[in-house]
């Protein structure tokens, strides 16, 4: 049943190809629709948040011990369920698409199947496959449907993400032949885990740091980091607004999927040895990432950067180790998932109509597209963590365990370890994006409005479709701002027992 | 002393007899005769040899019928094969095709018994029987100034470095005393490997080959001559005499390692193997092969030379494979061969036909071919993500063995180094992409149209498609070239 | 008087040469076939400088199998290659000889067309 | 009790809901909709007020599980009730209740009418469910929404760019301070895992809170108490923020929100340290005196009352700094209802005069607006502390507290009381007594209908009743030892002990008579129509400009914040796209330009270091590409001088 989801946009794909152009959007949207249903029966379907259920372990590639390995406990539903939920509302989104539809909409089922297959993929062989199905079709959606500077941006990204994952497949191949037990290769994540838990660093040493931070890189260039993330604001200001809802909402979650199943499970210790390293990175994506934000005049450029800045946290939570923290990493990459998509609907909204994105242009808009400024409005509030939506549950939840995250040694009273400045140092950012979004929203929607903006055939308020792309979206956030026990029990049991493993590892390394 | 051993090379002799007798009888009749008489001949080497029972005792002390022959056999019957019928359509050549087809066959016999020879005379023998067959070949067509001034520069380039290798092979044969492989690796058990001439004929040797597998410092003929021959024969070139080097060499390379494989105990970090002299070499010219090949065609304009220097790169992944030295390093090397043929022969075929409907083979004139030719964009799209080595794609895999077992043996750097010329790789093949889906026409600008026969896009189907199944479903081929590996190491 | 006659006489120094003689000669040949290949200019001189090298390696093997455990193998290996260096040479001169067709003049440096 | 607390919050919640979706199309726009919420909450808040009052005072106490946020128990969220939070409820909902009513006459034919309504029910539901929490977490989520709403209302109006500005210096100045309920948030949940009052307090008692971060967790809370209810330096947005409609003024920067920052600093008392207590009470005594000086010398008839407010909120920290907890919040409620009414006054007025907010164009408006003076009259002698009146009774009381513990303190609350009686009889005078100023004005101004009436008569009802100590509800429900062990027992005082009769005896005169100076003052120097102080004229001259610029606070807060800001967002960007690709450009432009044919297109002169990389690798390829000269010579002597050199080397290492 599994299988059959993940490879179901596959079979839309063909159908695509059989059918005439005109019907490519609607069988991409039907598609995805499917996809989400199949995707709740799979999640009631599953009797316990914490095994893996739905597993099927069959042999692929016997000659090095490669099966065919996939299951999903509750960290890989939940990322499932958004990878479903943003997908639809981008198929949606993407009606208006008029270049080569047909071509548009079989890379968008392509890039459907690699985001599902790698959050169910439990062996490694098949996972680094499905992390690597997903460049092919993004390299071709920013490159043959995006802006004026496409060309430019689409080979950056795949540059970019392919050095970090040829960086990765380093650390992969050395992790597992170090492992490889006398039946073969171990390439399972479930057993890999299970022994790292149990006997500390897969590889020890100077090599085992050498992986940890291949895989690291890998998964960095995604989320993506502070040195790494050059290439997002490239990306998504060419990209086209589907693809780029996709980009914010799904892509970037799967680096921090990769470090939550793989890096950190894999290599405690090493994790430990590099926390205050990663945790500055994670300070500087924050603060940075919400000052360049700031500076930029790109409505879409700056919605990038702010992307930058809110996955600082889910670094920073990864490192801080303790069950709140964690949690919170974990919650922001499902609250940021919603929120980004809805952030960049709504800057298509304005482009579908203005055909350009600098900020200082707009102004005013609110009087006379009053739903679009409700919604506009709600986004804003949403992304700078107002309470009663899921960026201040995550953001709250992030720096609490951060905070908690501290430990004395009760003898001689020093500290072990503690990442309290990096708490500290990160509340600066919380102010930043505040002012940042207010000075947006400003911009563009309060104010005089300039005349252009006023005739209302030319600038229209909200469309039936675009409601439909932006309530969902709305909703959800909503409902995960008010609700997110609902999310939370589902990958609580395994961030739990990672974080006990990462504390661990941490007292082991300070004491 | 039974002969069978030698049938498949028999078989394409025959063939070529066939073809020269054709050619002569016939003066009227179609040039489809010769041409099945060729490929007839090659299918029928090819499963003879497949059919050969592989026995380590050599036939006149000189060649060696084992496992690695077999596959190394059927692999240029095959190549030799698929370059016939890849310029079926050439009226390159005006001559009914005679001398083209006679000099195919003779440089494939040439490559069989290069890789069955265990002696050093055959081994220089067949070196050369390869080689003179391509500077006929690459000079094919006369008219051309560009062809006559790349078989030049082959045949000087060629006939010095070939003079060199010989240099080194008189020293190895006198220094060990006899001509056979055997003699000489039980002079290097004791110790003759040691002497400082030992090392300088090494040195010398590796002249010869590195010539034949275009290794860095003897790599400067392959990018003229790719870009001047027509664009099949580059493909020949690029595959199988590549692959034929890369054969002798290996049996070159056993001699010389007898005790066992491998070297330091735990060279985890190590950055260069140090098994032997030649080892080393390989190991440094590996590095700049790679390096030099994949920096060079970011600055390439035209798609031969583009593929001459990808080619070049790949010759520098599989030193890599040869200077690890382990046994699934030569498994994943033959692997890598194979893989290399299904894209190098599609790649060049496509650049042939782009170049005869479009006259030219600048990059730029593939703007928009997605909108005249879907087809074949994506087939290029395919051979290109395949050449970097793409999941999906059998590339992907082909790579994948070679660094597992450069990482497996320790070489840490050596690996790393090898995946980031990789992301470089992906700049310049991405480029050519790029050109072909994602440029925007500027208006009055009309898109290259490519007509293709039902013979091209035939041909196009069988190379570039299995490109994608083999991609996942590659375990019979790798069991395949497991084979054939205690052959060569037992020797 | 032969002259064999004269060796017996001992009239002559006969010191015999030794192997490393031999390699001695060969090395020079060997180097000046090389210094040829990479001074002239004219294709043909270098085919000649090809020629020189290979025959340095034939003397090579000769004087080895003179003096080393080769029975006749080495000699062997000099017939095939002069064998070989011919039918290289006719090639060589064939292609060069096309060359010379389209451009009356062989000198190599001018034929720099393909480069980049 | 816990359906009352239940419908309590129903009530607006169902009025914004309803009135945002529908308000337009409803009859009069949906204003009757949104009473009837907030009404609904007022008679519930009544009758909860008067069965803890006349009842049992016992807290009430429900909660649910929300969610589990680490290994801990899970969260939980729920309603807390004791004689503290039935007082804020009465007087938020009240408040609320009679700014709906005013508004239906002040807001009248605005283009976005039914708007206003809506963001006013968000408001009074927000400000409820900060009253009602039962833990902190709960709390800070009311406390950023009602952040949000004052943000909307500020802004109402922000076709105009001050508005619009307003509002957003009011959000990221609240936001600062909430960044210290955060720390203190954070703190608390790594010592005793849960943000449950009662939970915090039994970690407190048992003593395995540590003392540093108690302390930090005890200044957090302060600090956002400080932005929430603008004391020094975080009251700049205060002032701004009257650019939203006058109602808005009333509702938010008089009862409700700025006493937010109170009810914490009150509802977390007994976690609070010794010296967190005294760092409040100073802040309260210096905001209290700056405050009342910067007032003196506005013009504005709102933004007197906005520092008039500040100035009563530092009292009211002065209060709870030096442990008189009753009287601090005993002042918060009876200033709510006083100062509410002196906004919904002023409303009326700028109302009758068009719009006119500037003190030197009212005047005489006494006999054109009769209602409006007379209650206006009530709230200057109640806030002046006149005996009789509420403003007396807890601002008494402040006073006895802060003698008994902080003399010096005592002398500053002294002063300010007078400076209060004196700049709100100067507020009174310019705008009711004395000749009109602008004819026009004068003769067009008229009193508001009943709806804006009406709550000025209610509200100058309660400012004279609530003070008086025989009604007693302010001993029964503020009594501080129901709060149960407090860490800084000794410093509370008790009701008895403020009131202790040798302090009383003492204060009690200074009080009556700082008030009664300051209103005599008052008269004598505004009675004939002066607008300035004009002593202040020559010697002074330097004081009265301070007071005009508001001590350049603004300024100050503009160079230190506002500009290093902005200049490290462009720095930032510039490093981001131009400075680390500068290096590149620099590159481009220097060496490597002059390479042979290969030129630099400029889509490569990007970002950064990336692009360093795929340089070099260019430069790499023009000089491979470059050795490929097509000279066959030149090939043959490279590769064997490549053999030659590795001979040599060999023979050397």
């Amino acid at each position: 049943m599994l299988s059959f989801l993940v490879f179901l946009p596959l079979i839309g794909l063909l159908l695509i190809w059989g059918s005439p152009a005109r019907f490519a959007r609607s069988i991409n949207v039907l598609t995805c629709g499917v996809a989400l249903v199949i995707n709740l029966i799979l999640a009631f379907g599953m009797k316990t948040w914490d095994g893996y259920s739905h597993y099927v372990q069959v042999d692929w590639i016997s000659a090095i011990g490669v099966h065919y390995e996939i299951g999903v406990d509750g960290l890989g539903m939940v990322l499932l369920l958004l990878t479903t939920f943003v997908s639809l509302v981008s198929a949606i989104a993407s009606w208006r698409i008029e270049k080569y539809q047909r071509g548009y909409h079989m890379m968008f089922l392509l890039l459907l199947t690699g985001m599902l297959g790698v959050f169910v993929a439990l062996d490694l062989f098949l996972f680094y496959i499905f992390w690597e199905i997903m460049l092919l079709p993004m390299y071709f959606l920013i490159g043959i449907w995006g802006g004026p500077n496409r060309k430019y941006a689409s080979i950056k990204f795949f540059l970019y993400t392919l050095a970090g994952s040829v960086l990765l497949l380093a650390g992969v191949l050395i992790t597992v032949f170090q492992n490889a037990t006398d039946t073969g290769l171990v390439w399972s994540i479930v057993e890999l885990s299970k022994t790292a838990s149990v006997s500390g660093d897969l590889v020890a040493g100077g090599v085992g740091l050498f992986c940890f931070i291949g895989m690291f890189i890998g998964f960095a260039v995604k989320v993506p980091c502070f040195p790494f993330h050059t290439w997002l604001p490239d990306a998504h200001v060419e990209a086209p607004t589907p693809i780029s809802m996709i980009l914010a909402g799904v892509l970037l979650k799967m680096g921090g999927y990769g470090m939550i199943r793989i890096a950190w499970p894999f290599f405690p210790d090493a994790a430990a040895v590099m926390g205050t390293a990663i945790a500055a990175i994670s300070v500087i994506a924050i603060v940075y990432g919400a000052f360049v934000a700031m500076g930029q005049t790109d409505f879409k450029k700056m919605i990038a950067y702010s992307s930058v800045s809110h996955m600082g946290f889910v670094t920073l939570g990864l490192v801080a180790g303790t069950p709140e923290a964690i949690n919170g990493a974990m919650y922001m990459m499902l609250a940021h998932g919603t929120i980004s998509a809805m952030l960049f609907m709504i800057v298509g909204v304005i482009y579908d109509r203005a055909h350009h994105r600098d900020m200082d242009r707009f102004g005013g808009l609110a009087w006379n597209m009053p739903k679009y400024f409700v919604l506009a409005s709600f986004a804003f509030f949403a992304s700078l963590g107002l309470p009663g939506m899921s960026g201040f549950i995550a953001e709250f939840t992030t720096f609490t365990g951060t905070f908690a995250s501290h430990l004395v040694d009760p003898v001689t009273g020093d500290v072990i370890y503690s990442y309290r400045w990096a708490a500290f140092a990160a509340l600066l950012g919380v102010v930043l994006t505040g002012a940042y979004y207010l000075i947006a929203l400003q911009k563009i929607y309060l104010g005089k409005t300039p005349k252009v903006y006023t005739d209302p055939k030319t600038y229209p308020d909200v469309s039936l479709r675009e409601k439909l792309v932006l309530v969902p979206l709305a909703a959800v956030t909503l409902w995960m701002g008010v609700m997110p026990a609902v999310f939370m029990d589902m990958y609580k049991p395994f961030t739990d027992d990672l974080a006990v493993t990462i504390t661990n590892a941490m007292k082991a390394m300070g004491g | 002393m039974d002969f069978s051993s030698i049938i498949p090379v028999a078989l394409v002799t025959l063939g070529l007899l066939g073809v020269i007798i054709a050619d002569l009888l016939g003066k009227g009749q179609k040039p489809i005769v010769p041409q099945a008489i060729a490929v007839l001949a090659l299918l029928a080497g090819a499963l003879s040899a497949l059919g050969l029972e592989q026995s380590n005792d050599t036939v006149l002390g000189v060649l060696r019928p084992d496992a690695f022959t077999v596959i190394f056999t059927v692999f240029f019957c095959v190549v030799g094969a698929m370059t016939i019928i890849a310029t079926t359509r050439g009226e390159a050549f005006r001559s009914p095709g005679g001398e083209f087809l006679s000099m195919i066959l003779a440089s494939v016999i040439g490559m069989a018994v290069l890789t069955m020879s265990v002696d050093l005379i055959c081994l220089y023998l067949a070196f050369e029987t390869v080689s003179i067959p391509s500077y006929v070949l690459v000079g094919m067509r006369r008219a051309d100034p560009k062809a006559n001034e790349s078989s030049l520069k082959y045949v000087l380039f060629g006939a010095v470095s070939s003079a060199l290798m010989l240099y080194g092979l008189s020293f190895i044969v006198g220094l060990s005393g006899g001509t056979s492989l055997d003699a000489v690796a039980a002079a290097v058990q004791n110790g003759a490997g040691s002497q400082p001439i030992f090392v300088v004929a090494c040195l010398l040797v590796f002249a010869g080959f590195a010539y034949k597998i275009s290794a860095v410092p003897f790599h400067f003929w392959a990018p003229d001559v790719y870009a001047g021959a027509p664009a099949s024969v580059g493909g020949f070139l690029a595959v199988a005499s590549k692959a034929a080097g890369f054969a002798a060499l290996v049996r070159v390379v056993a001699a010389m390692t007898p005790e066992g494989v491998g070297d330091a105990a735990d060279p985890m970090g190590q950055l260069l193997p140090e098994a032997n002299a030649l080892i080393v070499i390989i190991a440094v010219s590996a590095i700049i092969t790679m390096t030099f090949g994949n920096l060079a065609a970011l600055k390439q304009r035209e798609i031969k030379r583009l593929l001459a220097w990808s080619s070049i790169a790949h010759a520098g992944y599989i030193m890599l494979a040869v200077t690890v030295w382990s046994p699934y390093a030569l498994q994943a090397l033959i692997f890598y061969l194979i893989a290399y043929l299904f894209m190098n022969i599609a790649a060049f075929f496509i650049a042939g036909i782009a170049i005869r409907e479009m006259g030219t083979g600048e990059l730029r004139s593939f703007r928009g071919l997605m909108t005249s030719n879907p087809g074949l964009a994506v087939f290029m799209a395919i051979i290109l993500f395949s050449l970097t080595g793409l999941p999906p794609f059998f590339g992907f895999i082909a790579k994948y063995h070679v660094f597992y077992a450069v990482f497996e043996k320790g070489y840490i750097w050596l690996g790393v180094i090898g995946l980031v010329n990789g992301v470089i790789s992906l700049y310049y093949y991405a480029r050519v992409v790029a050109y072909m889906f994602l440029d925007e026409l500027e208006e009055g600008e009309a898109p290259p149209s490519i007509r293709m026969s039902l013979v091209d896009k035939v041909f196009c189907a069988v190379t570039v498609i299995p490109l994608v199944p083999l991609g996942l479903f590659w375990a019979p081929i790798w069991e395949w070239a497991q084979a054939s590996i205690p052959a060569v190491l037992g020797l | 008087m032969t002259f064999a006659d004269i060796h017996l006489t001992g009239l002559l120094p006969t010191a015999t040469v030794g192997l490393t003689g031999y390699l001695v000669v060969a090395a020079a040949v060997f180097s000046a076939g090389l210094v040829t290949v990479m001074a002239r200019r004219n294709a043909v001189a270098i085919l000649i400088g090809i020629e020189l090298m290979l025959n340095a390696a034939n003397l090579n093997l000769v004087a080895f199998d003179r003096f080393g455990p080769l029975e006749v193998n080495g000699q062997l290996f000099a017939l095939f290659i002069l064998a070989i260096a011919a039918a290289e040479a006719a090639v060589a001169l064939a292609i060069v000889l096309n060359v010379f067709d389209a451009r009356d003049r062989i000198d190599v440096d001018q034929i720099d067309a393909l480069k980049g | 009790m816990l359906t009352l607390a239940l419908l309590i919050l129903i009530g607006p919640l169902v009025g914004f809901v309803l009135q945002s979706l529908f308000g337009k199309k409803l009859p009069r726009q949906g204003d009757w909709l949104t009473v009837i919420g907030i009404g609904v909450s007022l008679v519930c808040s009544i009758w909860i007020l008067f069965s803890m009052w006349l009842g049992d005072a016992t807290p009430f106490k429900a909660s649910w599980d929300w969610f589990q946020m680490g290994a801990g128990d899970a969260l939980s969220i729920g309603i807390y009730i004791d004689g503290l939070t039935a007082v804020m409820l009465f007087v938020v909902a009240l408040v609320a209740f009679l700014v709906h009513v005013f508004s239906i006459g002040y807001m009248h034919g605005d283009p976005k009418y039914w708007q206003f309504f809506a963001w006013l029910q968000m408001f009074s539901f927000s400000m409820l469910v900060l009253v009602l929490a039962n833990n902190l977490l709960h709390l800070f989520m009311g406390w950023e929404l009602v952040g949000l709403c004052s943000y909307k209302l500020i802004g109402f109006w922000s076709e105009k760019p001050d508005p619009a500005n307003a509002a957003r210096k009011a959000f990221i100045t609240t936001r600062i301070g909430d960044l210290g309920m955060m720390v203190a948030a954070f703190a608390i949940y790594a010592a005793c895992g849960s943000f449950d009052f009662d939970k915090i307090f039994a970690a407190v008692e048992s003593g395995n809170f540590d003392s540093f971060w108690l302390g930090m967790a005890g200044m957090g809370l302060f600090i956002a108490a400080v932005g929430k209810s603008a004391q020094m330096p975080l009251h700049v947005w205060l002032p701004d923020a009257m650019e939203g409609p006058t109602p808005v003024s009333a509702l938010i920067h008089a009862a409700t929100m700025v006493a937010a920052g109170v009810y914490l600093v009150g509802r977390m008392m007994p976690m609070l340290t010794p010296d967190v207590l005294t760092v409040i009470a100073t802040v309260g005594a210096t905001t209290g005196l700056m405050a009342g000086l910067i007032a003196l010398a506005q013009d504005d008839i709102k933004k007197v009352l906005a520092y008039s407010t500040v100035s009563q909120l530092g009292y009211m920290f002065l209060g709870l700094g030096t442990g008189a907890w009753h009287a601090g919040l005993f002042h918060l409620t009876t200033h709510a209802f006083f100062k509410a009414l002196m906004f919904l006054g002023s409303g009326s007025v700028i109302h009758a005069c068009h719009h006119e907010q500037d003190m030197r164009k009212m005047g005489g408006l006494w006999k054109k607006l009769p209602v409006t003076g007379t209650t206006f009259f009530i709230g200057v002698l109640a806030i002046a502390g006149l005996p009789f009146l509420s403003g007396f009774y807890s601002k008494d009381a402040i006073l006895a507290g802060a003698y008994g513990r902080f003399p010096h303190l005592f002398w500053i609350g002294l002063a300010a009381a007078v400076l209060t009686a004196f700049y709100m009889m100067r507020l009174f005078v310019m705008t009711f007594m004395g000749k009109p100023r602008d004819q026009h004005i004068y003769d067009h101004a008229h009193e508001g209908g009943i709806s804006m009436t009406l709550p000025l008569i209610v509200l100058g009802f309660l400012a004279v009743v609530s003070g008086w100590p025989f009604l007693g509800w302010n001993t029964k429900l503020l009594d501080p030892s129901s709060m149960g062990q407090v860490l800084a027992m000794p410093t509370i005082l008790s009701y008895e002990q403020e009131h202790a009769s040798n302090i009383v005896a003492v204060v009690m005169p200074l009080a009556i008579a700082a008030g009664l100076i300051g209103l005599f003052l008052g008269w004598l120097v505004f009675g004939k129509g002066a607008d300035r102080v004009p002593a202040l004229k020559k010697p002074f001259r330097w004081m009265e400009v301070a007071f005009q610029n508001k001590f350049w606070f603004d300024e100050l807060f503009r160079e230190l914040i506002l500009k290093p800001g902005y200049a490290a967002a462009r720095f930032c960007t510039l490093i981001d796209s131009v400075g680390v690709d500068g290096a590149v450009n620099g590159v481009g432009k220097g060496g490597v330009k002059s390479g042979r044919g290969s030129a630099w297109t400029d889509n490569f002169i990007v970002d950064g270091l990336v692009r360093l990389t795929g340089a070099i690798c260019q430069v790499g390829g023009s000089i491979v590409s470059t050795l490929q000269s097509g000279r066959v010579r030149m090939y043959l002597s490279l590769s064997v001088g490549v053999v030659a050199i590795t001979l040599v080397l060999r023979w050397l290492l």
